[in-house]
């Protein structure tokens, strides 16, 4: 056990923590007040429910011993066998306990993400039933493939720190959900206006903040890939912020704070794939293309007409498809990428894509399905108009 | 001249607003107020401790025309403010003595 | 007695506070409202979205005064309004049948 | 038909509210208003500079009512809001010449 | 001296400083808007004051040699012979400095806490007396007394980071308080309803966040401990969060926003004894009981009638003594609980209990007295409906 | 390269980097709601823009081979020569990214500073080439002359953290960008009251808490100058916030939540360059002289008159030279200042503030006129009016 990359990754673990709140604020400030308690409430929950669950299945199910590589084997379910020193940890030199909360808050944040999609139109129990099964049947298996021993890790596709795991499954479930819930009440012809920007832009600094820990947390060490993790990250972010402005300032519009905002998560979610990777200029294009491909992605989705009411299939469905590939093409820090002639990893990465797309939406359809059809998901239009806040837990977010 | 005060649901402005910059209204303004009425409240809970909170939230639009177009724009009003469900609010009509409009100084009809 | 409602831009109302004390008014109320009418709104873009805004901030400021204190107020709050842009608000003159301070219970004009 | 409107504390509001819905009230209207009066307001200051803040946060509730019912009405409202302290408000009459309640259509004094 | 372990207790006092904040917005989304400025000030200002304090003479009286086990002796004064180095360092593998400032985030907060219960209708210039007092004369003989070769840590009752020193006297303190201070204008008859829940949820999150350096760091040392600290603290808290709003839910109400951070914040203070002391899975079942019991806590306040505005008494009092008499229980870290067989260890819990309570509320009570006879601490009926911020500090929080 | 202080100095430029949202909130809350996303958007655009310009050339600018003691070369240009390991690093414990990405943030954080000085009235596009420029020609000359091996540094000048190079740079900007914009429209007649002192209280948590990894991270290694940058931070800082609240008790008015905080931001700012130097009991001097200072000198901008809308040069400006100074005066760690009888330092402490002060306030002159005279810096009366949000970026902060 390396007490240097012990307190390093505890300090990450504990900014990964502080990223979920903080999407609960950046979610929070873009729907209408009379939701906003609800919607931060389904991010806040979801470390509540998440880290139990995660305690007692969810970590084994992704780090115990191989199953064909399918799955996660029983070993460590209620931590058994996950202890402060190395024994048994998949980094041998980390605490068990010190890789399994790192590895935690990540199955914290997944979840939440995907809230954007249904937000302002969610009932709130069939919402936790419905995170705890994603959390099994989804989370569970993609990160055993991906991190745990499973076939795609074996495959060789490169996915530092949650490119599919995190963020192309959850903008694949969230697609998936805001097809199934259907459209807010008055989607179309009333103006959906963020209720509280600050709060968005705070709860965007608070990501950006913690992502540090999500992503040069994730080569596990104080080492210099952590420094280049770092560093590529804070600039791809950069970029595509700029790019995000720079795309809607040309297409006819200003440079909102907002788009200032989405564009670093769009860099964020697009250089998590890749962040151990590239270079930090290689990091600087892929966030540029971020920017703009994402804003292409919510241009699309206000054509084709799903109510995904915080874009995040725009966002994190786009921006990780889009950097899963780009880790493919830009590779050349403990990987070859197309740039250095290996097209191989750019077919690999092709198919993690599909894959992921693929098994998280089948499996979210199925789960959705399911518990709307036994507790019910969507909320009737006397909630919608009232507001979940208090429709769901009787609250209201203000009184001035 | 008369002021036609709307009070209804909060998610009706836009329709109403639409239905009478339609039949002509040219000028008119809005409130956030909380209405107390048929429709009754609701409950919230902050840490175990119930509050019966009566008010919903209303908005009040408030347009001053002449005498004889009151009636069209409170029929217009009321079409586009219509839910059918209790707490669609009123419509009261009171009257103006005089109008000013501050740029001009004009006064009267003409000021509306 | 007569209500004087003066709808005009928010930064004008320290202006029109200062003017109407100045000729004797002891007392107003004041809410915070929006405005539709010919000054036009503007544009919002969220997420490449955009959506017309038609309504702009007003200030409502309401005064009860004496039938024959009415005019001066009228013209006082007209001139410290006034800013010649299109925008700058109405004044809206109606009858008030009874005043009644409610700290006294005293009625009628001693109310105001 | 007369429309009563009461301007006074903000702490009032369910004082009056239920003195009034114990009368018979079944409807009003609520709004938020700043009051400059004789109460005077208070001085804030920000990084050393000081500003005089001449109004002081109020509501003013509006209810219709029929005409032989008002006197009862702004009886109740001037006992329920009255704490004696300068600043308690007042209470206008004015005259309404016509109600609809929009989910009905209903009009006059039923629509109250 | 370790750089290591320097490293880490430096970025942990960090995040324990940040948790003063955090709890100024916990506590300034609770109050009504016109006394959202006060109450905010009250937690903030005593980084100010309490750190100050810290360094003239409070950091002595509790880490200086010991007289009799009662208090800490003046070498320290001034910050005498607190040094770059570990020379006197109580934690030799720190520099002097390092250990002095982590320890004083604690009694930063501390006083703090206490301001939940009198809030809104506190003069400042009492307060800032008060807390003083408090500090010299409450916080730094408790803290002696666990931490600083004091009785109660010779007598081997187990604190790991503070359930009696921070918890349990500022419980104690805030029901002294409630009472002497005497109830808000319109208690009972009023709604008092929290003006800004979002920012109460932001401040559970820096709350959460930051109770990593808080309990990780008590370890003071980056090792295994100390990840086995950060994971019951995680998991303590997660439990809580969801046991609080399932109570609040059977108990016929809806699972709130408000009490899924108010379990959180429950979860973080049961668990602060113990954390360094009980496994993950204990934690767990630790917080579950925490969310429930001081749920509990708050249902009995309302029976009661006393005006402990924001609930200190049920959450850092009951919460604080609950985990402590419960560390006594479940230890099997580093120490053996009754689980384990030693009913010994609850036993001296209990004397701990006991005797913090007794020593901290009395003390309390002393200070109020003299400091309300002199100065004066209860606002007048006339700030009271003003509001605090405008009567005490010509401020106002809001200018939409 | 050393994996614990690389480990520190990542987390501390992660700290650094939250600084920039937090100034953003500061300000937001300072300005009227019409200008609340404008003010923000000027300071988080800075991540963007000036993280994208460091790496392309400003990295080089500053920390390229010396040029004469002026200026640094074109080595680093598009981190070219940048590494994982510590070749080339200035700091040859750190990989060279490390150094690079921790010095980036300083970079970022600078220009937001200024935007105070124009609040409420700039134009985006102009801002961003002024911001733009201003790296380049001012802050990139300033960081080689200090830090870079250029003059200032080789004079002997002690600036530990950036009093010059951060604070006095962009105070002297505030200056002069204050005078040449002119004042908002109703300056001197209408109230400018701050729309959400809560945001700004939460503003200046977030600088405190990241000011850590700014003052303490400095010391570019996990030593005991780090613990005695970290400590006498937070004495000066929470002296300050006293001494200020006082000062403002005394002249008349009341103890000010926005004091407290404005006083805590002028303490950080003056212990800056003195962090490394002084000990704790003279941090704590110096902070309470910081809060009466600058407290002072907005007095004065109060009396001369010109808009400095939230007080740049009273703050950053006065602070920034009084800390320099002042470090002449008190060092006695590492470096010998007057009470050591080394008059000597005093002289060239003065000597750097002098030559400061005019090239930023030169060099800032040139480049506005240029500016203005091309793009436009000053937003029209009719903008003002409307509010920056709407008429610059097309949103408004809050829907309730
Ligand atoms: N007598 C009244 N005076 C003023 N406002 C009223 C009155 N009655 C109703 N209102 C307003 O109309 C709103 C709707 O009234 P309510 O009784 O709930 O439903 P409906 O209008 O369908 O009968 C109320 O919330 C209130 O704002
Ligand atoms: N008929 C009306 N009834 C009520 N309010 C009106 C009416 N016409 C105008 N207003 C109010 O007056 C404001 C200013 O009117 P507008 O037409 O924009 O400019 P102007 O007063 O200069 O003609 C509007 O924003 C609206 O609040
Ligand atoms: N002439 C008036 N017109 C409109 N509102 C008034 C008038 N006079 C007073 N008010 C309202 O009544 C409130 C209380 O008045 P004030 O003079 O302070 O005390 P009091 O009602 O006890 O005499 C004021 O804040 C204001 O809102």
């Amino acid at each position: 056990m390396n007490p240097v990359d012990n307190a390093f990754i505890l300090i990450c673990a504990a900014l990964v923590m502080f990223m979920t709140p903080g999407l609960a604020l950046f979610y929070g400030g873009l729907v209408r007040s009379k939701n906003v308690l609800a919607t931060i409430m389904q991010s806040f929950i979801m470390l509540g429910l998440m880290s139990v669950l995660w305690a007692v299945v969810g970590y084994s199910l992704s780090f115990g011993s191989d199953i064909g590589g399918l799955i996660g084997g029983l070993d460590f379910v209620f931590l058994k066998g996950v202890g402060m020193d190395a024994v048994n940890s998949p980094a041998d030199n980390l605490p068990h306990l010190t890789f399994m909360i790192f590895q935690c808050m990540f199955a914290v944040i997944t979840p939440a993400l995907i809230t954007g999609a249904f937000a302002e139109r969610m009932k709130f129990a069939g919402f936790m039933v419905f995170s705890a099964l994603w959390l099994i049947l989804v989370y569970a298996p993609m990160c055993h493939w991906v991190w745990g021993g499973g076939w795609m890790g074996q495959m060789g596709a490169l996915d530092f720190a949650g490119g599919a795991v995190v963020h192309m499954s959850s903008g694949a479930a969230a697609l998936c959900c805001a097809i199934l819930i259907g459209k807010r009440k008055g989607h179309g012809s009333t103006a959906f206006i963020p209720h509280n920007l600050p709060m968005t832009i705070l709860g965007a600094a608070i990501l950006w903040f913690g992502w540090f820990g999500f992503n040069a947390g994730s080569a596990l060490a104080a080492d210099g890939n952590a420094a280049n993790a770092f560093v590529t990250t804070h600039m791809a972010t950069a970029a595509a912020a700029l790019s995000w402005i720079v795309a809607e300032w040309l297409h006819g519009g200003k440079p909102t704070t907002l788009g200032a905002a989405s564009g670093a998560v769009a860099g964020l979610v697009a250089i998590t794939p890749a962040a151990g990777f590239v270079t930090p200029m290689w990091a600087i294009a892929l966030g540029l293309g971020a920017g703009v491909i994402c804003y292409g992605g919510i241009m699309l989705k206000n054509k084709l007409g799903y109510d995904d009411a915080l874009d995040v299939v725009g966002i994190h469905g786009v921006g990780g498809t889009y950097g899963a590939l780009m880790t493919g093409v830009l590779a050349t820090v403990n990987a070859e990428g197309l740039i250095l002639g290996n097209g191989h990893q750019l077919w690999v990465q092709f198919v993690s894509v599909v894959a992921t797309w693929a098994f998280c939406f089948a499996m979210t359809f199925v789960i959705f399905k399911v518990v709307d059809s036994t507790i019910g998901l969507k909320a009737g239009p006397e909630e919608e108009d009232k507001g979940m806040d208090i429709a769901e837990h009787s609250e209201t977010g203000y009184q001035w | 001249m008369k002021k036609i005060e709307i009070i209804t649901r909060t998610f009706k402005l836009d329709d109403v607003k639409t239905a009478l910059a339609g039949i002509g209204v040219k000028g008119m303004t809005v409130s956030e107020v909380k209405g107390f009425g048929r429709q009754g409240g609701h409950k919230e809970v902050y840490r175990g401790a119930e509050y019966q909170v009566d008010f919903v939230p209303k908005i009040k639009i408030d347009v001053v025309v002449e005498d004889d177009f009151a009636a069209e724009v409170v029929e217009a009003a009321r079409k586009a403010a219509r839910t059918g469900e209790v707490g669609d609010g009123k419509i009261f009509v009171s009257p103006v003595d005089e109008v000013v409009r501050i740029r001009t100084g004009e006064t009267g009809e003409d000021a509306i």
